[in-house]
């Protein structure tokens, strides 16, 4: 319906392969992300979805025995490449986790933390502003105005969660993964997310893996779809649902499993 | 992107790679004190594994059976042990046959002579005796010997003569008591207080209790064996009966914590599990709780063992430093156990007793790390992930 | 009748007779069930049900018995006893059997009977607390009969030495006034936790740091046991250690660079003790750092941190409850440490600052007056009484502020 | 009615609303504009008609496909599921009353190229008609299934008018036997007028079953009355 | 296709399509009736004709209510969507077509009554339309768009026919002024004939939609085979 | 649609009130629970639906603090009369918990367990017997009849779940609940579930709390919504999900939270 004509591409994903040890689990997955938008991923248990979010932001570097082959452009450059540093890549794609993992401190730490430690912000009032306009991208400011200084563990998980989305945003990152955000949630919360990220979309380009078709559905631009490691399918989440090409895609999301 | 030379980034990664430093020194340092401590120990010891002895000529005369430095010649009998030379009289009164004949014989050298002979510069051995075992030792008279007797005698107040065994069968004896009483309460304790007590405050003073018993010094635990068993209960001071009831109470609290924390370990779920289909309280616990929790409670009951083993200070209090010759026949007999043993040893001034201090040490240190390597293969082949 | 042929009786009697109950009450119950009926519980429970009527209260008034017979109050002649037991015992078989109907619930029974011991036995950890407080308690009082609180708390002199006159009622004889100011001891007995501390804390937690943080798995797995060894060697030989080889050293190394160190300097038996203390530090850090939670620490390197900041902004902050209750259990196993103190430590209190001056502990005082020949009920002895109170205190005091701290920790992470 | 948290939603519902809406209004400008071209031989006029066919045919397929859409992104349930059912349904007889209007302009076309003098039967009954999806569409728009009802009974008024306007042409014709096949086209003519009058009730019939939950479809006025008339109470 | 996880789910969907092949079996009967109703003056098949709209009417209902039911139920999407929605569709063309086979009978008793002598111009485009929605039928059973396509492009032939017809029952009508009436009639029942051609038409593009995934609506006759055309190399 | 003119009431539940220490989190709850049929219970997280479901089955009864008024009819019989034995009506209402729990012991005895300690079949054959036809009931029989010696864990966590609901089954209850059998599950394990219960449900009945309002929908024929501890709507699954009565039934549904 609504295909914005040309859109940049932020990530270019060329024939990536991963080995956890021995085994392959990515076998050559080839991917457009376009920019300001939100593309998910999805299949069964095991297909993949996290590995490939996971190599967006090199978190997969932290696992032993990880190895790649292809390439991840990022903007047109190749975050494997020797010169490219982690811990930058990382301030660039921020990542949002399956459970809520707020920092022990209290909210403002939270958001303030990165910041502080990148030297975004300096403390004082130019860090107020900065807490104060991530969390109001987070839709958080108007329930936490009023107790910034609370620990974050003593939110709801809902609350929790877009915590954590504020605290990846205030390091202004281009691109947000997401893995499974709501799959701890319950729906009243996973709706509140769902509609966080219909915002975040006009200025982040968003990843998210998730279990429920009917997620992907609601908040993705793009799907692809994933089978043991490969790319099955990719291309608008109206047209995945509605008229997919490949049977395996139409037999996934139309529930039959065998 | 590319960061490869950005200043601020660079400092971080140099104030990550000093942090990484620091675990590495800690480590190094821990590690290096303890290849110090075992070389030390074991270099002290293991002289205490051989022991010197002498060839001289028994003259199996009756003068001997009176006097039983008779039995040598006047030259020898600083050379010799005395504990060979006090067992004569009693060899011949046995054997009567044997008077009037004389016979070469390899015997247990005089600690200083063993000393001597080791190399050390002959501590208290006097000039003339020390030429008289160079003279011996050039003859081929001396040789070193394995020392068994280390194993199989009890204590002495000759050096060449101590052995371990008495305290070795105290150990043993406290141990059994400690164990017999502690593990079997502490269990059922555990079990009551994690799968069945109510929520009140019984409970909660029996929980709290148990923790600050399981932090007091080992030390208070001699001041209440001493006040209680020994004063006011009667039990006869520095028997094993004592010992073991005092440390009994000491292993109790560890028995229990570790037991209530392999017991948390099993997760709830099981229980709801069995209750689901119908199990009451006490078969859930029963059925699956318990071989769940079994090789938990067996590493703590390990570790609290062995932890009592190695305990000497409520010992002491109790009187458990004794100087006990033979081995007791029953609880109630004195007894003294390995760490009592080797600390009258290592305040006792002889050089000789310094090693055999050190050969202790390293008898026990070997029951104690066997011990802990068992509890440890247990936790690491128990380590469940749910 | 010897005591040991007495408990064979007793045990083998009963043993005997519950196992014919089981037998008995478990084949009444099957019989009871025919047809339609259905029994509440499974038939072992009746056979249970009837070999703990028999068990528990015989063996509850022997023991009861046995306790009267250690405190001097009452010995029963064993004939009488034996013959108690086992009227008791058929008794209880006897209700047992009657008890049993369609309508018993003989689990529930059985359940209430299994509740009751393991609540006796939680019971037992009570009676301890209550014996070592009476103990020291008791004995402390008698000891501030003679000699006031005031002065034990705050004099700087402990000159025991003269006390046994006053016991036996000479105090003019020596002219000498024997001194329990205890202040010295107290002093000795903090400079050398602290000494260890400074070893054991920074050496301990960075451990503990490098293994749950930086080493493989693998690593990890050599590491952690190799540093336990260092709490598994029993304080008597760390005394031996600290005594016959730091010693000597602490004093060489002195002279050295210059300095004067007794033999029973504080440095040795410190420095060993704080390694003694390492693997407390290190095994409870690492436990507690590795309880938190994996996702915080990805949630941080997401945000682009390195490692180090990842530890000191997140991880150990999180872990601070822990670390801080790890430190206070340390320090309480510190100050009540006594092996090593009585062998390598001196006997004289000495208030100085210098560590490598000797000074003695409250544990080794408590040893030397409890170990001497001295009359039991003499100052002397009753000091180390006192003395051991206020130990208890100390500890109490800082194992239920660890545990408050701990609770806190819990509960964020539950 | 509250918003829905998930804002695409109301902005997805919206658009079908919007869509139907407009193309109610198209079809009641058809109407109109087919009033006029017959009274004023307005060729171009009706030419304008056919052209906006394609528009209502594009409208059709473009608010079926968001309705598809919207059923695979939000999964809709209750009265979001039974709007956009509805909708699904009364784009069909909008398509519909489209080509019927279309029909009727290119008939009206033919009729005034032939220049024959034919009686001018056909203002009465398309006011009728206009009426009737006014009220459809204001019952669509305001959701109030009480003019969904007047929608319903105003059919009444224009089958009689029909009858009585197709009698009139009948008595016509047997006058001016060479008028028959003129008049048969305006007859045909007549007839999509009213069959824009049926289809105008069934979108007044599904308005009913969105709104009170319930089919109004093949039931008696009774029935339709009694499921509308809870309102009142309100 | 493979079957469900759900069993239910499969049910379901086999429930909708049962009911509406069942709806296209009666619709095709009831034009077969009308032709033998007509041909032989039998009133009573056509009243049949008449009562069975109330069954159709009732399949409408149930297959909406289903198909809701559905869609609330199991969240389909892509093929199972595809064809839940063109169920929804079809469904109101059948009934449709069952409005009109009724209207006919309803007509063709009047004639019969009339007892007048009326040209027997009906079996031709009968037998064409009763053709057409057995494709459309066997289109929607064995999910074949070609032959849904051949549905389609049948409907010239219908188209053609009803133009023969109507000019032979015009120039009949000029012959016999006094039949005007009846022929009038007769010219309603043939429109209606041809209506339900269109119908079928439609049908027959929902059929495609639900199959291939693309609109066959309001397309040209290119387009429309190429949609359905690739299943020529398979 | 399906309306069984005249089913059964397997539960009574009367004017249920529910207390934790001084919170009140049931306040009166009335509500017939059909017999052989699946009833879903739904609503925003903490509004008792848990709770609800436990109060069946007594699972309640182990909560510290927690009081109950009115009354639970099982088959016309209070079951929290003082005469009821808690244990043994567990067997009666099995139940299945949101994480699947197999006893770490092979699959053979994760079903024999429960059965032995009942003496419902003697050791050997009676009981490899009712093994096979609790698996096979459980539709998990030829996935597992090779490996019945291996532990129950080492499944996955679909086939771990449908273990759980052998287990339950083996010990012939009456009534089954599960409290988010599939919140743990991806949704091929999920849908797997899910037509393990369409099947189970014409010998049991069962009653199930799901946070997926599509679960609810796919699964259950009637459906109660709970707010804040008040039974807001019950009634058939497809009244509820296309015309509920109740217009925060309706907003809950439709997915307006605010
Ligand atoms: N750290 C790891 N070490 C080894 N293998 C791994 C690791 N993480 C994932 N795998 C394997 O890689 C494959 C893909 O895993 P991944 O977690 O990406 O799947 P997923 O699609 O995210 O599944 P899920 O939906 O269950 O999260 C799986 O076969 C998994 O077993
Ligand atoms: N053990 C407990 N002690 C005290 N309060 C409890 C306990 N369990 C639940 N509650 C409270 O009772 C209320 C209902 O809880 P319940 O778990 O039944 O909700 P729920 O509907 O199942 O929610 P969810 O969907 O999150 O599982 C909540 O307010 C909760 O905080
Ligand atoms: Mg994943
Ligand atoms: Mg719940
Ligand atoms: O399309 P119609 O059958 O209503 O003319």
């Amino acid at each position: 319906m609504n295909t914005k004509a040309e859109q940049k591409t932020k990530i270019h994903i060329e024939n990536l392969k991963l080995w956890y040890g021995q085994d392959e689990a990515l076998h050559g997955i080839t991917l457009d992300i376009p920019e300001n938008s939100v593309t998910s991923f999805i299949g069964p248990s095991g297909c993949g979805k996290s590995t490939l979010l996971r190599t967006i932001n090199r978190m997969n570097d932290r696992i032993i025995g990880c190895r790649i082959e292809g390439e991840v452009l990022l903007d047109g450059q190749n975050i494997y490449d020797p010169q490219v540093d982690v811990v930058h890549l990382r301030t660039h794609v921020g990542m949002v986790f399956q459970k809520p993992n707020p920092f022990p401190k209290s909210i403002y730490e939270n958001i303030a933390y990165a910041p502080r430690i990148h030297g975004l912000a300096s403390d004082g009032g130019e860090m107020d502003m900065l807490v104060e306009a991530s969390l109001q991208k987070a839709s958080l400011w108007e329930e936490v105005k009023n107790k910034l200084n609370q620990p974050g563990t003593a939110l709801s998980g809902g609350q929790q969660q877009r915590l954590c989305i504020a605290r990846t945003i205030a390091v202004r990152p281009k691109v947000i993964l997401m893995d499974e955000p709501c799959s701890a949630l319950d729906p009243i919360a996973t709706a509140k997310i769902e509609a966080l990220i219909e915002e975040l979309k006009t200025e982040y380009t968003i990843a998210i893996v998730t279990h429920s078709m009917q997620q992907a559905a609601r908040v993705s631009e793009q799907t692809a779809f994933f089978y043991l490691g490969d790319l099955i399918e990719y291309g608008t989440t109206s047209d995945i649902f509605t008229k997919p090409q490949q049977q395996r895609t139409d037999d996934y999301i139309t529930g039959r499993f065998g | 992107m590319n960061t490869a030379n950005n200043p601020a980034l660079q400092r971080r990664y140099r104030a990550d790679r000093r942090f990484r430093l620091y675990g590495l020194l800690a480590l190094a340092f821990a590690m290096s004190f303890l290849l110090f401590f075992f070389v030390d120990i074991i270099s002290k010891a293991m002289p205490a594994l051989q022991q010197a002895e002498v060839k001289v000529t028994v003259q199996y005369t009756e003068a001997a059976i009176e006097n039983y430095n008779k039995a040598v010649s006047r030259l020898d009998r600083r050379v010799v042990s005395k504990s060979w030379l006090r067992s004569l009289p009693r060899l011949l009164r046995d054997n009567p046959a044997m008077i009037g004949t004389s016979e070469e014989l390899w015997v247990l050298a005089e600690s200083r002579v063993d000393q001597y002979l080791k190399g050390h510069d002959g501590h208290g051995l006097k000039a003339k005796y020390q030429k008289r075992v160079d003279v011996l030792q050039q003859q081929g008279y001396t040789r070193m010997a394995f020392n068994t007797g280390f194993f199989i005698n009890g204590d002495s107040k000759l050096p060449e003569y101590a052995g371990i065994l008495a305290s070795a069968i105290g150990s043993v004896m406290v141990l059994l008591i400690t164990m017999a009483l502690a593990v079997p309460v502490g269990v059922m304790t555990a079990i009551y207080l994690e799968e069945f007590a109510p929520d009140n405050h019984f409970t909660h003073v029996v929980e709290i209790n148990i923790n600050n018993l399981a932090a007091i010094p080992s030390i208070l635990y001699g001041l209440l064996g001493l006040a209680i068993f020994i004063n006011f209960a009667g039990v006869p001071r520095s028997s094993a009966l004592a010992g073991g009831l005092t440390l009994a109470l000491m292993t109790l609290p560890i028995i229990i914590i570790s037991t209530r924390a392999a017991l948390r370990t099993v997760p709830e779920t099981i229980r709801e599990a069995a209750m689901g289909v119908g199990a009451s309280q006490l078969q859930s616990v029963w059925h699956h709780v318990l071989p769940l929790a079994m090789p938990g409670i067996l590493t703590g009951s390990i570790i609290g063992l062995a932890q009592a083993m190695g305990e000497t200070a409520p010992l002491l209090i109790i009187g458990m430093m004794a100087y006990i010759p033979d081995a007791p026949n029953s609880a109630l007999q004195a007894a003294t156990v390995l760490p009592a043993q080797i600390y009258t040893w290592s305040s006792e001034s002889l050089r000789a007793f310094e090693e055999r201090t050190a050969a202790g040490i390293l008898v026990l240190l070997v029951v104690l790390l066997s011990l802990n390597g068992v509890a440890v293969w247990l936790r690491k082949r128990s380590e469940q992930t749910w | 009748m010897q005591t040991s042929d007495l408990i064979f009786w007793l045990l083998s009697g009963l043993a005997a007779m519950s196992a014919v109950t089981f037998w008995l009450c478990r084949h009444k119950a099957t019989s009871l069930m025919h047809g339609p009926i259905r029994l509440h519980s499974q038939p072992g429970y009746y056979g249970w049900y009837g070999a703990l009527m028999v068990l528990l209260p015989a063996v509850m008034v022997a023991v009861m018995v046995g306790v009267l017979h250690l405190f001097h109050w009452y010995t029963a002649p064993a004939t009488l006893l034996l013959a108690v037991c086992y009227l008791i015992a058929a008794a209880g078989s006897g209700v047992a059997l009657s008890h049993i109907n369609v309508d018993f619930r003989a689990r529930d029974a059985v359940e209430r009977m299994v509740r009751g011991m393991l609540f006796g036995a939680a019971t037992v950890s009570i009676l301890i607390t209550i014996g070592i407080v009476f103990s020291v308690l008791f004995e402390s009082i008698q000891f501030f009969k003679v000699i006031s609180f005031w002065e034990f708390i705050t004099g700087t002199r402990w000159e025991p030495d003269t006390a046994f006159l006053i016991g036996a009622g000479r105090e003019d004889e020596g002219g000498a006034v024997p001194h329990f100011g205890s202040v010295p001891i107290f002093a000795g007995t903090f400079m050398i936790t602290a000494i260890a501390m400074v070893v054991a804390v920074p050496v301990g937690l960075f451990s503990a740091i490098y293994m749950s943080e930086y080493a493989s798995n693998n690593w990890r797995n050599t590491l952690k046991p190799m540093l336990e060894i260092l709490a598994g060697i029993p304080t008597v030989v760390y005394g031996f250690f600290a005594a016959i080889t730091i010693s000597p050293l602490v004093v060489q190394f002195a002279e050295s660079i210059g300095f004067h160190a007794d033999y029973t300097n504080a440095l040795a038996p410190g420095l060993i003790m704080g390694i003694m203390i390492i693997p407390f530090m290190s095994s409870l850090s690492d436990d507690v750092i590795r309880a938190v939670p994996q996702s915080l620490r990805d949630g941080s390197l997401a945000l682009g941190t390195t490692k180090a900041e990842t530890i000191r902004h997140v991880v150990l902050p999180a872990a601070m409850p822990g670390i801080v209750a790890a430190f206070l259990i340390a320090v309480s196993r510190a100050i009540g440490e006594t092996m090593i103190v009585v062998m390598a430590a001196g006997l004289r209190p000495n208030l100085t600052a210098n560590p490598l001056e000797g000074m003695t502990t409250v544990t080794v005082k408590i040893v030397e007056a409890l170990t001497g020949d001295q009359e039991f009920d003499s100052a002397f002895t009753l000091a180390a009484f006192a003395l051991g109170m206020v130990l208890l205190i100390i500890t109490l005091v800082l194992n239920i502020i660890s545990s408050l701290v701990v609770r806190k920790f819990r509960q964020r992470y539950e | 009615m509250q918003a829905h948290t998930l804002k695409s939603f109301d902005v997805a519902l919206n658009d079908l609303s919007d869509h139907i809406s407009l193309m109610f209004k198209l079809v009641r400008k058809n109407v109109r504009q087919c009033q006029k071209a017959f009274s004023t031989h307005d060729n171009e006029l009706a030419e304008s008609i056919i052209q906006r066919d394609a528009m209502l045919n594009d409208l059709e397929i473009h608010v079926d496909d968001a309705a598809r859409q919207l059923i695979v992104h939000h999964q809709p349930a209750a009265s979001d599921l039974r709007f956009v059912f509805a909708a699904t349904k009364i784009v069909t007889d909008l398509e519909r009353m489209g080509d019927l209007t279309a029909n009727i302009a290119a008939s009206i076309q033919r009729l005034n190229n032939s220049g024959s003098d034919i009686p001018m039967v056909f203002a009465t009954l398309s006011e009728l008609v206009i009426d009737q999806i006014k009220l459809a569409r204001r019952a669509f728009v305001t959701r109030d299934p009480q003019l969904a009802a007047q929608a319903i009974e105003h059919d009444h008024l224009i089958d009689a008018q029909f009858v009585n306007d197709q009698r009139a042409l009948l008595t016509y014709m047997a006058e001016n036997p060479a008028l028959i096949s003129h008049c048969m086209q305006l007859s045909t003519c007549l007839k999509q007028l009213e069959r824009v009058g049926d289809h105008a009730v069934n979108t007044a019939e599904m308005v009913i079953y969105m709104i009170v939950g319930r089919e109004a479809r093949h039931i008696s006025q009774e029935a339709l009355l009694e499921l509308v008339g809870e309102d009142d109470e309100d």
